[in-house]
């Protein structure tokens, strides 16, 4: 009952920053909301024993997107023009859209329902013979990387496609524009000594954080998406004490390429190694001759697959931002 | 034994929220933006201090507790710098302290 | 109980419909955007609500603890890749809106469109 | 295992393997080689898929060798192979064709992520193709969908830009519309395969959750789909594409939106709709009609060539929706086959827009008056595909119409009024297609130069062989039809034996 009242404070909580981020004019002031909104959402996730999403949407929605605007913003107006007044036939439409749901929702399984249709079928059936087929403790991985790998694969291409998309209209990953590597604004906030000594000390910490997570992700919530995130978290922090120049001499444009292009072949080519030693795609059974041993292997190299690529794409993508003016 | 632990854990817990409500009325209530955020530094200093050592002291000697101390330890290095942070960007885009009449206070320039 | 048991599908709703309001009637396209991400995160919250059983825990086997009760893994596992699929909308979104900034000087629908118009 | 058993996935993996490295190469030259070759041989894959659905079948085919419903499969039958067919057909003929094209207007430094795109975007329409499971096609949705905007912001104009920010805003609601469908789904089966969806939707068929599921899926998918009156993104996306780039999404990518509709109609709700197939027609029709009609009409009234044809695509689109709302097994035929036959008409029109483009520089009407009299070839291949996309005897958009007559007929009390609806639009075709084919062939040019000025051979030859294409398929429509039929009997046994 506890937990339920305090899931129906936060929600309510959410509403009202949802609310906000759409009030308010000023664009700086929404992009911190919506870290907040994604914040709140990951308490919400957490208290629904969704360790790894919640995991995942503090390090995506609050760190990565919120830099993403961030960087963005500094690029176009933070200033919304004075918007218009409600328009009551599309509030109206919308409002009888939510009732209507609403309405739906009494024909639902309730919150926790032991017995709704989805605790009866396929879910079990992971639960059960994940200790059996793949024996690591964490079922959100096993599903996530072998079960649903097929569905991974298609997460990093989406990875990928974006980068591409970016440094296609951006013009990044080729080196060019980063050549003002020594102008004034690039210098970050190196001459502040706080900020920096503290910078100095965390990162470290980070990255190795950003290891923990994503080698542990068998056994604790985590995986290669998320050690991608928390990765270039720590990166872009020292590009923002030490200077954009400095962060990219450390990892080149081109690297990056290799890094985002490479993670995904190697998903790919343990899927077309599966093929190759007699099983279907992504099987990765076939990989050695046990075949739990096999599908550890193969949910070690994916995952490594998946953290090279969302590491290098998340990486390009900010450069490709911050370098543009 | 176990009792008093359990007391002390409580009283450190309730302080530190006494201290993160206290903060939040603050970033609330007072006159200008520096004002503010040094109220609003409490929520994220001392009260998840306190609240957290609370929790140390329930836990007992285990692994929960290393935990909790490297997540207070973390706490106490960043956020001060990013109050300081805050505060330096401020100053930076040219916001003055209210009731400060001539200006003493000259934002920190890079070196 | 019964009703607030539901109560997290009725946020999902008001989520769902904050979002979509703000899509069509916001000019601004990085508000545009921003309202994209919280339709997005409103169908989130549906899928993890289901994921949750009551007394469960999250889904990680704990060595030597018999008959524990999990949440359902698999929305969750839809959920993290739907999160990526949302991050990936968000920047491509951007990098559109900056380009949009740099060839017409202005990132109000509005404007855009009646720039199109005269040209 | 042999190779054979394999093809459903290599149909996804070739095309998805090759963008990782064509996006290293640094030559624009060679990242055309290397898509074209990946979308060659994924074209490949589709002949043999279809050889051998037409044969003894396909089997299932279980990815990671997880079995449904807990793994991941794939399904291919006669409709997947015929989306196979389209979707890898115009990649084809879009790379194909449009090198020169492209050329200009990509650079040689952006060359390799756009051609990474392209093939990105042929994986994922590939993988929605074969996907058998719902929220597999969510995931390469979006992988196509991202792809495809990449591919639309290339265009050379600005409006390329404000076009694509519409179609990736709307895009994502749709997106997002089939997942919350899904998720309504999965709430009350526990499942994501199609097939088991099916068999445990029969037991909560009539609840609510169900009936918002449809809703939602049906508006999601036909956003996507670009069924009147949710068409707005689509007119500007395609006039503002690059050329190449139109000729690819303008064959394929909305009909891949309509496929997994029907999959989902008639695969999965099957139970629901055949309780209330009225609902559904009565539902699904006016919208089609409007679009069919207004849609031409629209058409008649631009300046651009893009323009007006990509208002002819959102009414021939309506016409698929037609077809398939009638809920009939000669309705289903119509849909499958004007699908086919308005791809390749289509494609074969955006092709001999972008030779024009390629010699005049633009598509206007002003700038492209006399340009039949200028490039002959090209003009009398546009001819020929214009009257299969009316809907002439010994073309294969009339083997099409035909069929979407004779299902129309079959409607009790709406048959005559429906096909003089089909009558009208068609004439409306003729309106304006005749206005370009008379301002080409009698319209004075710009600068009065008449000289001729013909696109190099290979591409003339290639925009022959699409030209000619309509015709043979006018003439034997056996393969389609086959097809159909096949998919037809899939769609409406549901997906069960």
């Amino acid at each position: 009952m506890t937990m339920l009242l305090i899931g129906v404070f936060l929600l309510s909580l959410l509403v009202i920053t949802a609310i906000a981020i759409v009030r308010s004019e000023d664009l700086f002031s929404a992009v911190m909301l919506s870290g907040i909104f994604s914040l709140l959402m990951a308490l919400n996730f957490f208290l629904l024993d969704a360790a790894d999403v919640a995991l995942t949407e503090a390090a995506v929605g609050a760190g990565v997107a919120t830099v993403l605007l961030l960087a963005g913003l500094r690029l176009i107006p933070p200033k919304e023009a004075p918007g218009r007044p409600l328009r009551a036939l599309s509030v109206t439409v919308i409002a009888a859209t939510a009732l209507l749901m609403i309405y739906a929702s009494f024909g639902q399984p309730t919150l926790g329902d032991p017995l709704a249709p989805t605790q009866q079928h396929i879910a079990p059936w992971y639960i059960e013979k994940t200790p059996e087929l793949i024996d690591i403790p964490n079922i959100v991985t096993a599903v996530l990387s072998s079960f649903r790998g097929y569905d991974t694969l298609g997460e990093v291409f989406v990875v990928l496609t974006a980068g591409i998309g970016v440094m296609f209209l951006l013009g990044g990953g080729r080196g060019k524009p980063f050549s003002r590597l020594d102008s004034q604004a690039e210098q970050g906030l190196s001459g502040h000594l706080i900020p920096k000594v503290m910078a100095r000390l965390l990162i470290p910490f980070i990255l190795l954080f950003a290891l923990f997570i994503q080698f542990h992700g068998e056994y604790s919530p985590g995986g290669g998406f998320q050690a991608g995130a928390i990765f270039v978290a720590g990166i872009i922090l020292y590009s923002l004490v030490r200077g954009e120049g400095l962060a990219l001499s450390v990892i080149p444009p081109r690297a990056l390429l290799l890094m985002s292009a490479g993670g995904a072949l190697l998903f790919g080519s343990v899927g077309v190694a599966g093929m190759l030693m007699g099983g279907n795609f992504l099987e990765y059974s076939v990989l050695a001759e046990n075949p739990v041993i096999g599908q550890h292997i193969g949910i070690i190299v994916i995952e490594l697959g998946v953290g090279l690529t969302v590491t290098g794409v998340l990486l390009s993508i900010f450069h490709a931002f911050a370098a543009r003016d | 034994m176990s009792e008093i632990l359990d007391l002390i854990a409580g009283l450190l817990v309730v302080t530190g929220c006494v201290f993160v409500l206290a903060g939040g009325i603050g970033a609330l209530r007072m006159p200008d933006f520096y004002t503010r955020i040094h109220g609003a530094s409490l929520t994220d200093s001392l009260g998840p201090v306190l609240v957290l050592g609370g929790l140390m002291v329930n836990a007992g000697l285990t692994l929960i507790s290393v935990k909790l101390a490297a997540v207070m330890l973390l706490l106490m290095v960043t956020s001060p710098t990013a109050t300081y942070a805050l505060a330096n960007a401020a100053l930076l885009a040219g916001l003055k302290p209210e009731g400060v009449e001539h200006d003493t206070t000259e934002p920190e320039k890079p070196a | 109980m019964k009703l607030l048991g539901l109560f997290n599908y009725w946020v999902f709703a008001v989520l769902l419909m904050i979002g979509l309001y703000a899509l069509i009637s916001k000019q601004n396209l990085v508000k545009k955007i921003m309202a994209l991400a919280i339709f997005q995160s409103a169908v989130f919250l549906f899928f993890i609500t289901m994921s949750r059983v009551d007394e469960g825990t999250a889904p990680i086997i704990q060595a030597g603890v018999a008959n524990q009760i999990f949440s359902n893994p698999l929305p969750q596992v839809l959920i993290l890749t739907a999160i990526v699929v949302g991050i990936s909308t968000t920047a491509l979104g951007l990098a559109i809106v900056v380009r949009l900034h740099e060839e017409y000087g202005t990132v109000e629908d509005n404007e855009i469109l009646a720039m199109d118009r005269e040209s | 295992m042999n190779l054979a058993d394999h093809l459903p996935a290599l149909q996804v993996i070739v095309p998805l393997m090759t963008a990782p490295l064509v996006i290293l190469l640094r030559n624009g030259f060679l990242a055309w080689l290397g898509a074209l070759l990946a979308s060659l041989a994924s074209f490949g894959l589709a002949i043999l898929l279809t050889v051998a659905v037409l044969g003894a079948g396909v089997p299932e085919y279980a990815m990671g060798g997880w079995q449904p419903p807990f793994g991941i499969s794939l399904n291919v039958d006669g409709l997947s192979a015929l989306m196979l067919l389209l979707v890898t057909g115009a990649s084809t003929l879009g790379l194909a064709g449009g090198r020169l094209s492209l050329r200009r207007d990509i650079d040689n430094r952006r060359a390799p992520m756009f051609y990474g795109a392209w093939l990105i975007a042929l994986a994922g329409l590939c993988g929605i193709a074969v996907a058998g499971d719902a929220f597999n096609v969510f995931v390469f949705m979006e992988i196509s969908s991202l792809a495809t905007y990449i591919l639309i912001a290339a265009g050379r104009d600005r409006r390329a830009l404000s076009a694509v920010f519409k179609y990736l805003i709307i895009g994502t609601i749709g997106a997002t519309f089939y997942l919350i469908g899904v998720g309504f789904i999965y709430m009350m089966t526990g499942t994501l395969n199609f097939a088991d969806m099916a068999l445990r939707l029969a037991d909560v068929i009539e609840t609510r959750p169900i009936i918002i599921a449809a809703g939602f899926i049906t508006i999601g998918l036909a956003l996507k789909a670009a069924v009147f009156p949710l068409h707005i993104w689509l007119p500007r996306a395609y006039t503002y594409a690059p050329n190449a780039v139109t000729v690819f999404i303008a064959a394929c990518s909305t009909k891949v939106a309509i496929y997994v509709l029907l999959r989902f109609n008639y695969g999965v709700f099957h139970g629901n709709l055949l309780a209330h197939s009225d609902l559904f027609t009565v539902f699904i029709i006016p919208l089609a009609l409007s679009g069919i009609l207004l849609a031409s009409a629209i058409a008649i009234y631009q300046g651009n060539i893009k323009k007006m044809l990509a208002f002819s695509s959102v009414a021939q689109i309506g016409y698929i929706a037609l077809a398939a709302g009638l809920a009939t097994h000669a309705g289903l035929m119509a849909a499958q086959l004007h699908m086919f036959n308005h791809a390749l008409a289509k494609g074969t029109l955006f092709l001999c827009v972008l030779a024009f483009v390629l010699t005049t520089g633009s598509a206007s009407f002003s700038n492209l008056a006399g340009i039949g009299r200028r490039m002959p070839w090209t003009m009398a291949a546009f001819v020929i595909a214009g009257l299969s996309l009316v809907g002439v005897p010994g073309t294969a958009g009339f083997v099409s119409k035909w069929y979407l007559i004779v299902a129309v007929m079959g409607m009790p009390g709406w048959g005559v009024p429906l096909v003089m609806a089909i009558i009208l639009s068609s004439l409306l075709a003729v309106v304006y297609l005749w206005r370009f084919v008379e301002l080409a062939y009698y319209g004075q040019p710009p600068d009065g130069d008449v000289s001729r000025m013909e696109v190099p051979l290979p591409l003339r030859t290639l925009i022959w062989s699409a030209a000619l294409a309509n015709i043979y398929f006018g003439l034997v429509p056996q393969l389609p039809l086959a097809l159909a039929e096949s998919g037809t009997t899939t769609l409406l046994g549901g997906l069960l034996p």
